[in-house]
């Protein structure tokens, strides 16, 4: 096992994958030349040269819809937002072309395209930069949503949307890239992480704390904390958000009795509302307390720090959640 | 500059004959009249409640899709709009399933599934027809940016309308084809108007050609009434596309006969106006070149009979076939 | 009291408001001499002229934007969206300017802009014109959200809608708009309804079924056929989405024990699932049954009648799902 | 056409001496050096920890934005990008509430809550800096739009970076500018890099103001290093929206010094290419111009003392205000 960061399992599936198909390429603002924003393609260009890291213009609408394109004559198109806030302007692409060509045509043309990059609330940054936008893409039949939270779920997860014939919507957490986490040496063969399993990243007897993404983290921190109460807590990352994996979910919840969702994106209609949707549907008999969701305030992102921190999900909020749901307090 | 007039300044002599031979233009009269005649049993259809939805017919506007398609290799992509029964046709799609898919028929074109605004053909390399205005020219960029990543020498034809040239993607699409040098023939047929919008209400300048010039990419602008004509300018693009790799736009000026959909009645057209543009009907001045060019009448009464017949088992077709019955094994690929 | 239709309680929302105030324009794609893509602003540019009534070439991103800026230096501008599909390649701007520039400018700017057209599954069009979008603005902290079902709350709400001074996405029914409803006339003087209040469009006692725009109807007729076997069904209508008037559902549902929520959107992440976690929070207790929800399928829409009407809640699908939550199946 | 040198092909002599006076220059000199030294107090407080998120400075480009600023009313509309403090300035915004406003103090322009990227004065009509690329284009034409809808002869200047020209929300502004006729002046900031891109990677011409053609539009490009030649040549285009009400497209190039934001290095650019630019800098071409035109060195003193102070008395007041701590009441306007 060698320990590397979620930044660079990104970037160890994408060469590999595009070392195993010729058809992957990468597109997307600053992915060549520059290396990535965020460093995620580092050393792609020199490994894979212009023809297939192509370094585009400020046009998310048009390399979107060209990656669609390429993908429906049988390319494979990595398409890099620079974050997912930028995704807004070619979001008809992704919903009204990729997510549809497949039904439109009758099943003659599919589209093997991942869209990835970074999501959910940067740091100050402010509003028009700081969103969790999962909900959107969840909503849409014919795409897959994948958002892995560690650099394992990472790798093998971007592996497997790579090959997906779907389109695959796939958020990095945008503060998770320096994030460590064993993962098997590169040369250690295949890493693949099947789209649609949820992980158990904790087991516990006493709640079940659902999470995705940077908020894994948070309840993991929550779920230490709360161990030293003697309070159990198992921490369930779907990973993938569509398909959802209500299976592995509701497991832990019918176990637990209890369920606590914490999204970082805004509360209304939050994907978080969708899961509490199907545990009640699923667990009813089962739950000791009503769902408990946490999730970040219903605003914009402010710019201040300190504001910031209020606005999101800190690991005192979940702890106070897993109380209420336990009647604690 | 902005009168509605303008537009039909022609660029060149319209009294300009373009060589051509009857062995040439027989076979492209007949596509226009199949789907001439196409359009028109969808309409009958359509009025009668077996066709439903949107219905964009291309009447008066057929030597554009006929023309441009002639002077493509068959691998060669296109992709096209809403209004694109006649670019289907001209691709290679029989009536059969473009009917079928028009009734909502399980034997259609897209199983029922997308209807007349988006028929796809893989077979003859239809990359379909969409409906969002604009949305499907970055989509022909990615196409023949694929045909430039393989070097494998297609080349992609898009079809949009005048009313496209002021929406974002159509701008993206443009621009990136030209950075990046797609092989793709953005080919615009303006019919002068979007929905009830005459070109003076959509743009300052009425030349949508003009959009080229700002990335050094080839245009071309001219009248489409002449299929041979359209076949020989775009023709030209193709060729531009093939062997440099070149993209080019071209702004052709057409006008169709119909309301913008079924459901459009036209108003905002002059009875005059409509009348002017059906003398020059493309149809009849093809229909009146091959005569010219010395048809034998039974030649060209077979081959009319033979339309005749073509779209009339294709009516039955469509008509006979079960109904749609299947969606979701078209949602998820396995 | 007069029956006008939905679509003529629109135009008369409209022409009263242009009256009251200057500030007030329309601008969209055939707003003007078409006189509306659904002739919703018929006779609207006879009245008030192409200064205040302007058709817009196909740019809904930029007259989107433009109708943004003129609100932030105080006009009121109503931005018709030909339907909402189309809002897709303009959300950008509704997102990330309309609903934040408040907060971004610190309270010095606000936007009162209303954001109109039809939504929802429409006949036959296909799957990029037939979608119901609005779980994505529900979704937006910002921004409001109403979605009238009867021709009084259209012409009550969108009055308020355009004095409001926040932006305001307000989606209409496609196909409600022949649709007819007693509304006094025109010149009985000022109707407003306030938005974020929900309206019980019946009473009953076993079970509250809750839905908005075009699905009130659905359930009203399923209503009227369960009373056939003595079963009273209250039926809710938000008609704001956002914000939302939890307290009126949830006094409806705590008096019944029982809740199905009917939409005609796609099923994951849809605000049926908002819906159903604030119901289940708020009224835990008192339910005798697990929430049912009734949406579309979880697939974009055939082109096919016969399709179209399998994928779409019907009224036999309410009926079943009442029974399920009664136990009666 | 598309080497990276083309863009500093300069349209117009370079050695071109644009009449002013000391009493014009002098004010428009202290402006540029004080948005210098507000810059640089900002990277100096980025660099301690002290401002967060992104941090973009125009340091190099001061006289593009001072010298159109110059050339407005003060009920003019301005309009610009995350690159905007000098913007803001200039428009008449105090040091003070800019910086605590990057510091994310209660104090702040905006509270706070916007941050670097999202400066807005309603004081001033500075209607915000914005963060998506040509997002904010539309809203100039928007603010433009009420102008003409009440014809209050107000003008809109609406600066965006080379790297906007590429968007879907820059092309639909320009369209809607041009076809309406919005008394809008575009200026495009031609710093030469879109992040790390440089001009030849993501247009296909380097020209940006070429974009104007097809519209009909007017349209300029010239050098940015003198700031009165901006001002002059901004203003012929304000001075014929406000009297036509006709927009206008411009193109100024300039250099940033800097990179990007505060986090990028700038490794793609050579030293020699940046040192080259550093000679050119518009601000001590402006200083020294104030000495050929014999301003009075106690003057010039006094002037550089004078913004020495303001910049530490806002630095001063941006670490002494107390920090940022409401966001609720700025969400829904009751
Ligand atoms: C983005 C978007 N906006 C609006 C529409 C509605 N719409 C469909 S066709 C059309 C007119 C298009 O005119 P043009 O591009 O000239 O093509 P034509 O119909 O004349 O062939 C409009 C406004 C749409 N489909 N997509
Ligand atoms: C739609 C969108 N895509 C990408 C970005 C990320 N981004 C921010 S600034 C920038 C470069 C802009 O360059 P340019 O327009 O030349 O302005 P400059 O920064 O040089 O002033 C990019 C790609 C963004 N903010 N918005
Ligand atoms: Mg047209
Ligand atoms: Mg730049």
């Amino acid at each position: 096992m060698a320990v590397i960061s979620y930044r660079e399992a990104l970037n160890q599936a994408m060469r590999e994958e595009m070392e195993r198909d010729p058809d992957v390429f990468i597109m997307g603002e600053e992915v060549g030349h520059y290396n990535g924003a965020y460093k995620v393609t580092q050393g792609l260009l020199q490994r894979f040269s212009e023809r297939r890291i192509v370094d585009a213009p400020i046009a998310e609408m048009g390399f979107a819809g060209i990656g669609v394109g390429a993908a429906m004559v049988g390319l494979r198109p990595i398409i890099e937002f620079m974050t997912f806030n930028f995704s807004l302007v070619a979001i008809d692409q992704i919903i009204n072309n990729a997510a549809k060509i497949y039904q439109m045509s009758g099943g003659q043309f599919h589209v093997p395209i991942v869209f990835r990059g970074p999501g959910g609330p940067a740091v100050q940054v402010g509003s028009q930069h700081s969103q969790a936008l999962e909900s959107f893409y969840a909503h849409v039949p014919g795409l897959k949503v994948v958002m892995p939270s560690t650099a394992i779920d990472a790798k093998g997860l971007l592996k497997s949307a790579i090959r997906d014939d779907n389109p695959v919507v796939f958020i990095e957490g945008e503060t998770l890239y320096n994030t460590t986490w064993e993962v098997p040496a590169a040369d250690a063969g295949e890493l693949l992480i099947p789209i649609g399993q949820a992980d158990v990243k904790r087991e516990g007897s006493d709640i079940t704390l659902i999470a995705w993404s940077k908020m894994v983290w948070t309840c993991l921190e929550a779920a230490k904390e709360l161990a030293n109460d003697g309070i159990e807590c198992e921490v369930v990352d779907p990973r993938t958000l569509r398909p959802l994996d209500v299976d592995t979910l509701a497991a832990s919840v019918q176990k637990t009795g209890r369920c606590v969702i914490v999204e970082i994106g805004w509360p209304v209609a939050g994907f978080g509302a969708e899961v509490a949707y199907q545990m009640q549907r699923h667990c009813m008999d089962a739950l000791d307390a009503p769902i408990e969701r946490v999730t970040s305030d219903d605003v914009p992102m402010p710019y201040a720090k300190n504001l910031e921190d209020e606005v999101q999900p800190q690991v005192k909020d979940v702890i106070a959640a897993v109380k209420r749901a336990l009647y604690l307090e | 500059m902005t009168t509605p007039d303008s537009v039909r300044v022609e660029p060149d002599d319209p009294a300009e004959v373009v060589e051509t031979t009857v062995e040439e233009l027989a076979p492209l009269y007949r596509q226009m009249l199949a789907i001439r005649r196409l359009e028109e049993a969808s309409a009958k259809a359509y009025s009668t409640g077996k066709i439903g939805g949107f219905l964009h017919l291309i009447i008066g506007q057929e030597a554009v899709c006929v023309g441009a398609i002639a002077a493509t290799q068959s691998d060669d992509y296109v992709v096209a709009t809403y209004r694109e029964h006649g670019h289907a046709y001209a691709k290679g799609v029989p009536a059969r399933p473009i009917l079928a898919e028009l009734y909502g028929k399980k034997t259609g074109l897209v199983k029922g599934l997308g209807g007349s605004m988006h028929l796809f053909d893989k077979k003859t390399s239809f990359l379909g027809g969409y409906g969002i205005v604009g949305g499907h020219v970055p989509i022909a960029a990615g196409a023949a940016f694929a045909s430039k990543y393989r070097n494998d020498g297609r080349v992609t034809l898009c079809f949009f309308g005048e009313g496209a040239s002021t929406i974002g993607g159509f701008a993206e699409g443009l621009a990136l084809a030209a950075l990046w040098k797609l092989p793709v023939v953005l080919i615009c047929e303006n019919n002068q108007y979007s929905m009830g919008t005459p070109l003076y209400r959509s743009l300052a300048v009425e030349d949508v050609s003009l959009r080229a010039l700002a990335h050094g990419m080839a245009r071309d602008r001219f009248d489409g009434d002449d299929v041979i004509k359209v076949k020989r300018r775009i023709g030209e693009a193709i060729e531009r596309a093939r062997t440099t790799g070149e993209p080019t736009l071209i702004e052709v000026v057409t006008y169709r006969f119909r309301g913008h959909s079924m459901s459009d009645p036209g108003l905002y057209r002059t009875k005059d106006e409509v009348e002017e543009w059906k003398r020059r009907d493309p149809l009849n001045r093809c229909r009146q070149r091959l005569v010219d060019l010395g048809i034998k009448d039974a030649d060209l009464e077979s081959l009319e009979a033979d339309v005749k017949t073509e779209i009339e088992d294709a009516v039955k077709f469509a008509e006979d076939s079960p109904v749609a019955d299947e969606y979701f094994p078209y949602v998820v690929k396995e």
